[in-house]
């Protein structure tokens, strides 16, 4: 088998210095009834060119995003990544090495997260990130717990307008160490019922902009009436792309900001991997969950990057830490990374204002189409549109015409009585004839 | 060493002309941080010249610029190529990490994730438009499940610690449907920090199970903790010191007699794939790092993907979304109604790393039963042989009978030299190889842990070993300062770990402000 | 050292248990040759079991089987990203080789390339099934066509040489079908190996022209020279002196006149490329070195592409493949007849180096004729400021003016400091840096040609003069053995090319034999 | 312009550094009638997703060798390259370095030619090889011009069974140098005839095995009579895996042993890149061109390798080289060495028997349709049948069902009186269900 090495030879001689009679012996503390004579009951194994045919032909049978006209968003978003972000992610020395436990042999990836966890923070408008989660969903549900943590407290208060998968997670993790989610209805804007619902026992709200329905929301009122109530906001981020518009989070008065980075470096990869960030108020650091790059010296007085504060972390501090965490996003992390170094804050802006312009030309070739009426006022790349039918067959007819419409709002929250939204999303890969194919057949289609 | 040079590049680098810049040598660059390079008007992308007015954003958009910096391509290529040489890893030499299972990641297996079919599809396309991707979950799932000869996997666990979750709210679903509210998980003391770790994060407490001197849970201390108040009980098979659990199946017994569940932390299964299943050991619920026993790139920290195995009971509580097979091919369901109604909520959002699951399989297929066999035997094989080779000259934790993957020593060796095991591994590095695991598991004193994996030739062991003794040797005539002053040869000499901790600096900050402090 | 360790690895290398195997330090691994490792017997690519008998065959089968070693993916991996990283690169810093063009290689050009549809075609599928190839190849040349100012394009010859060869026997052909069978070809002083390597190859025989005080072809000498077996003048422009041939519309008007033809290695057209078109200066055929200019990876040596420009009497002797477009797409004529009647032949099998095209092309839409000009300005740009900041340490070859893409110095100011020119490029790579080229042109004393290209940052230009300057600094401090020495810091130290040449060990042998020896 | 560093504060400063009032001063030498105002009439710069999805159009008109039947060589062969191989040589430290004229810092390129060098010895059972040729019919031509220096003869007989682009490459160069190629006439089999044409003016005979039409050829008959008239012997090899089964040319006699390596590690690519072997006989070596890597030690000690011997060539010899070569196929020749160290001698004997095999089941599935007649008696992978049809007429009709059916003859050799004939191959990449595709279609079309 072209990954193992021995020889038979080796192996003979191998049990030989070890003085084994032969492999079994060294199976004998597996009880007997345990111990299967054979292969199991699977193929045998397979050269590449076969595996390599195999999983083409599966892979085949998907229509990929760049394959034709393409519309979806909600909480993952189509960006181009540059060729040379995956070419240095595959670099031996990034893609085969372990967390960086020894730092002396591990500056690589010990200095990308540093530069990782300052972009983060200098995008979220915060002060520390972390070295990464495993995405936005887990991200914010780690936020919810921190925030309890913080506060003592053990609500949290999710506006309607969170991504129902993240409001999931948060409420799977939370509900069993007692702390309960409250998600208020689905809603492009939910300000004032967000306000409303803090109280004294409320330990964070979540507030997502651009939310699920692409709406951008200003944060700092609930921010200040969650601050005046002595709870925590987190917000939420789900287009990272948007930071290079939109005000960030800490300007808005965050004390933790989540978000799915997954559109910078990383790519759509059927939802995973891909790489949640998480920033925080200084102050809120010895309560963060996940991994942190620090910087210190040498024995030469060089500088030089380490893991640090890991008394917050599980292999130090066991059922004390504040996560169970271990492996992370630490390549996606670092394809995050690179994509932005090679953007730059230029770059990431100019990006983002591609992007709306695409939205909005998205938004007046639907807005003219007989039933269809648009619902979300201010957006950055997503925006809602209702329809005169039901979202998800629409999305069926014209999937059948090769073109993939967007989300329908059904299928994240089937209970909100939205059947008939549909979100929609325009990217720098969207082009006109992308919209213009769009909104001829779904015009078509609603006819 | 001075603290005031801590935020500062560690040669000069100023924007004057003539100033000496920061260099290297040989083939070593020095390399600032790009947040040092001065590209913060530049870009390295080329977007088109379009934009729309703002005015649908009055109000929501940034008061100021982005202040990051950009770099053109070559710059970008060059830092991190620059940066990536800095780094051990597997593709280098052996990386014996106990517990890590730091094995060859194939070519083929990033190719095939990358095809456009796989990494260019979106989770909420109709399903009616991603039936190869499902039916390669399926696939997925159908090969976990025969391997483990348990009846259910949820793939959706993005790791190790967030499959231990999932088992454990699964546990906690069971119980709770009826009507037990358990509150304890017992844990033994040589378990990984995710395992208790998981248990506090799930709400439980947790109790620790002693171990007995050679090296395996204490049953009678087991029988003594293990009351109607425990909701499991979670064991790492092989264990953390390299050894198989004998007693698993009285293990097994003792723990559905007091009600509770077996959970079995699965990251060591690189030491029995194909030749042991979990069901068989009466296991409840076990998670597969997907990044360890099938090959997954550990890339400096993950992705990973943590997929756990279900037994009958705990099968109905697996978290959304649940594929499904019908006669018109795959569906999911995504919300915790109808079939999935006993489902214990969702771990993340959409379906989990697709990613890993591709690479995953590719490696599957490619060992097929017969070849995952003979990765068990080979990982056996080789942890045994370091362990021949070392045990004369380094003192084995538990020197009687055979380890499985990992060989597990502690430091008794080497009281009197003044050299702690700390020192021993940073001396290996600069033998060219990366250190084992140390001071894990607690069990041991000073320990020294280490996994081979089946992926490397007997000639690396050798020269692996032959450091080792080398070191062993020079540590035994206490020739102290190459241990205590090592790494001399790496690209740093050894971290103040301590002043990192003591006086955080998370990010860089620019030179104005870190004056300041 | 002693010439017996010749023939066998640096540090002994056995195959008993117990002995010390090579290592290595830090993150740098030593590494034997493939042959050194053991494999015989090993594979490290699964086949099926599938033979047929060889009755066929019988007697022309192989007598003995092939001695040729194998390695499993993970040691074969490892092995050759060990090698790789004792290797400097463009990817790693400046590559300051004069005449060689070493700038950026942008990883899309790679990506595209490797698209199916480009690479996993075949040379002799029906032209119907790889119009988008042969559209390409079109798309190729008329930007060749267009940034020249010529007329027509041979794209097929595979290097730089390869294409000076294919206009030389353009010339040739169109001499003949004159019936004028001219015999010599004139080539300055200061032309690269090649020219006059491929005159002597394409049967001419080689006369030298003289060079004025500024670096430039004289034209005197010329004129003197220029008879009427004169085939062609072969000029590089600009020249390896770094400098543009001011006269070059006289050199062309007096080669004309001769009734000679006008060959312009085009290796240098970097420096000029979107500013200057050679079918404006004169010239009749140019060879463009699509891995220079057009930047396709060097790859340690190759795989190149030297398409040659040709002006209109030249054009139809052009050698097969022609590519045509018709009213059915396009098609090719593959042999000398029909409208192809006066080719000169064939180049080599097939069409060329698709892979490369591909790559330039990429590379053209991506700079665009707005970039290009840019990258003249840039590359032109960087190398002036070299001259200029190293220009007061060391001796500038030809001071006065500017020069174009490349710097070129000579040794007069190392004169008295015991220290040569190889010493002091030798001493850069312990700086961190590789080398410039040395000792050529031939025209200048112990020459050293700095070709930064447009792809460096200030920044690191800045980085390279410095450690010149602090070299040249120690150089006039007589700090002799700093040079002699060197490197001291590479992976070798300095190798012994003599031995090497007078006792040539060009294949690895079993250690049975080299004790023979 | 993302590939160019310099910013435009660094130009006004640089320039100011120079001395120069501005850019264009520094191109003063150009004559100012050559001196272009503005940008050439071509398209301006374009961002990579532009450049990518232009060139994945023109890609996409192009039928991919692996998108269905396919049964092409006749000198390029289709088979499969291990993941592992590309990515290798896709690390920056491979793909960006320059002829390893330093040796110092080239160990990594030096050491692998090195290691390229021996394999080719021992693939074509000679002493020496260099360091590789831009492909097989530039080394072929090559070789002919070395044979005339050696013996001094300016005469070169090519065997009817040559690849005609490799005669043609070969008359092409040799030619104007004043050497004269024949070539015998197109045939299967002409042993016979090649002797009878050696003669003392003969410098050396050009044999192909397998030929042209797929025939495995001995030549050690040949090569004695080309010995004995004081003529050199060379062999051409289009199929690089043949050497995993056949008689090597050093153990047929051979003086020089030329081939096109693509088979090995570079793939298809329309024909090039490609890499040409070149090996001949120890005592020849000072006539060989191209590079050769060479093993020495450093000021140490340590064993080392250098580039060696270039006294033969242009940059030390210049118009007294034993050819023009400069840059020649490192990369493909690193490509070839990877593959062929994952292979080893037991994997591409393996892998040579299973084309064999293939190529035989082909051979059984067309020998029995009606039209079809096998020409090609012994033959490793590929061979040559006759149709009751014009064959590029078939190849034709069965492309546009998606089958590319091979090379017919007159489309090589359109003089060769062989419009019926096509030459068909069959490698591990060829499946049982191409083949009976093939064979059906085939059918067809002749009935
Ligand atoms: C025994 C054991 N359990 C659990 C884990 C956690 O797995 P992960 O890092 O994938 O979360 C690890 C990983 O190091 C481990 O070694
Ligand atoms: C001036 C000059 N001419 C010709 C060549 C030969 O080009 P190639 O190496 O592509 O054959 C070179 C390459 O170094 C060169 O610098």
């Amino acid at each position: 088998m072209r990954y193992l090495p021995l020889t038979p030879d080796d192996r003979r001689d191998m049990l030989a210095v070890i003085g084994a009679t032969d492999i079994d012996s060294l199976f004998r503390d597996v009880p007997e009834s345990a111990r299967l004579a054979g292969p199991i009951d699977l193929p045998r194994h397979a050269g590449e060119l076969e595996v390599e045919r195999d999983l083409a032909r599966l892979a085949a049978r998907n229509r990929a995003a760049g394959a034709g006209p393409f519309f979806c968003g909600a909480g993952a978003y189509r960006h181009h990544v540059p060729a040379s972000v995956d070419h240095l992610i595959q670099r031996s020395e990034f893609l085969t090495s372990y967390t960086p436990y020894q730092p002396e042999i591990a500056q690589g990836t010990l200095q990308s997260l540093f530069e990782f966890q300052t972009q983060v923070a200098v995008l979220t408008g915060l002060s520390v990130a972390n070295a990464s989660m495993y995405d936005g969903s887990t991200a914010c549900a780690e936020a919810v717990m921190m925030a309890a943590r913080v506060t003592r407290r053990k609500r949290a208060i999710l506006s309607g307008g969170v991504h129902p998968h993240y409001d999931e997670a948060a409420h799977t993790l939370a509900h069993s160490a007692g702390i309960e989610t409250v998600r208020l209805p689905a809603a492009i804007d939910d300000e004032a019922a967000v306000i409303e619902a803090i109280d004294a026992d409320t330990a964070c709200v979540v507030v997502q902009t651009p939310n699920l329905f692409g709406a951008v929301t200003d944060v700092t009122r609930i921010a200040e009436a969650a601050r005046a109530a002595g709870a925590l906001t987190v917000v939420v981020t789900t287009e990272a792309v948007a930071f290079g518009l939109l005000k960030s989070p800490g300007e808005m008065g965050a004390d933790i900001a989540v978000a799915e980075g997954a559109s910078i470096g990383v790519g759509l990869n059927f939802g995973g991997p891909y790489v949640g960030l998480f920033a925080c108020r200084e102050a809120l650091v010895r309560q963060m969950p996940g991994r942190l790059a620090g910087e210190t010296v040498d024995a030469a007085g060089d500088r030089g990057f380490v893991l640090t504060l890991s008394t917050r972390e599980q292999h130090i501090r066991r059922d004390k830490a504040t996560s169970n965490i271990c492996t992370n996003s630490g390549l996606c992390a670092l394809a995050f990374t690179i994509h932005l170094s090679l953007l730059g804050g230029t770059g990431l802006a100019k990006l983002a204002r591609i992007n709306h312009a695409r939205a909005r030309r998205l938004r007046d070739a639907l807005i003219g189409i007989d039933g269809v009426e648009v619902l979300t006022p201010r957006f950055f790349n997503e925006f809602a549109v209702r329809l005169n039918a039901d979202a998800a067959e629409t999305v069926e007819a014209l999937a059948a015409r090769n073109i993939l419409a967007g989300v329908p709002v059904s299928r994240l929250d089937p209970g909100a009585g939205m059947d008939d939204v549909l979100l929609v999303c325009a990217t720098e890969t969207t082009t006109d004839d992308d919209i213009a194919a769009f909104a001829g057949a779904l015009a078509e289609e609603l006819a | 060493m001075s603290l005031a040079r801590v935020g500062r590049p560690s040669r000069a680098e100023t924007d004057t002309l003539q100033a000496p810049a920061a260099s290297g040598h040989g083939l070593v660059q020095d390399e600032p941080l790009i947040f040092e390079l001065g590209g913060w008007d530049k870009t390295g992308v080329d977007l088109p010249d379009e934009t729309a007015p703002l005015d649908d954003l009055k109000g929501l958009t940034r008061a100021e610029a982005l202040r990051l910096p950009g770099l053109s391509e070559p710059e970008a290529v060059r830092h991190y190529v620059r940066l990536s040489q800095k780094n051990h890893a597997i593709d280098l030499a052996i990386y014996p990490l106990g517990s890590c299972t730091m094995k060859h990641n194939p070519r083929l297996d990033e190719k095939v994730a990358r095809f456009a079919g796989f990494a260019d599809i979106h989770p909420l396309q109709p399903v009616s438009t991603v039936q190869g991707a499902l039916a390669l979950m399926n696939e997925l799932a159908c090969w976990l499940t025969t391997l483990t000869g348990m009846p259910a996997v949820a793939l959706s666990p993005k790791a190790g610690a967030h499959g231990e979750l999932c088992g454990l709210l699964a546990i906690r679903a069971a119980h709770e449907a009826k009507g037990d509210a358990r509150k304890t998980v017992l844990v033994p003391t040589s378990a990984h920090g995710t395992n208790p770790a998981t248990a506090a994060l799930a709400g439980y407490g947790v109790v620790e199970i002693g171990q007995t001197d050679d090296g395996r849970v204490d049953l009678a201390d087991l029988k003594a903790k293990l009351h109607d108040d425990v909701a499991a009980v979670m064991v790492t098979n092989p264990n953390t010191c390299g050894l198989f659990e004998r007693d698993v199946l009285e293990i097994a017994r003792l723990t559905h007699a007091a009600g509770a569940f077996f959970y079995c932390d699965g990251a060591n299964f690189n030491a029995i794939v194909g030749r042991v299943r979990p069901g068989d050991l009466g296991v409840d619920a076990m998670h597969i790092n997907l990044h360890k026993t099938f090959s997954t790139p550990h890339g400096g920290g993950g992705p990973g993907a943590g997929p756990v195995v279900l037994s009958q009971a705990l099968a109905k509580h697996a978290p959304t979304p649940w594929l499904v097979s019908g006669p018109e091919g795959f569906s999911l369901l995504e919300h915790a109604d109808g079939d999935a109604a006993a489902a214990l909520g969702r771990m993340c959002a959409f379906h989990g790393q697709m990613g890993m699951y591709v690479r995953a399989l590719a490696y599957m297929k490619s060992h097929g039963a017969d070849g995952l066999r003979q990765v068990a035997e080979d990982a056996v094989l080789n942890a045994n042989y370091i362990k021949a080779r070392l045990g004369g000259a380094l003192s084995v934790a538990y020197p009687e009978g055979p380890c499985m993957h990992e060989a597990l020593f502690d430091d008794a060796w080497l009281e009197d030299t003044g050299i702690a095991t700390l020192d021993f591994a940073k001396a290996l590095i600069d033998e060219g190889f990366h250190p084992m695991t140390m001071y894990f598991p607690l069990v041991a004193h000073g320990a020294m842990l280490i996994e081979p994996t089946e992926t490397e030739s007997r000639r690396e062991l050798d020269r692996f070993c032959d450091a080792v003794l080398r070191l062993a040797e020079a540590a035994r005539a206490h020739d102290v300062e190459r241990f205590k002053g090592a790494p001399f040869h790496a690209p740093l000499r050894r971290l103040d770990e301590t002043l990192a901790a003591r006086k955080p600096r998370l990010r860089w900050t620019p030179a104005e402000n870190s004056s300041a402090d």
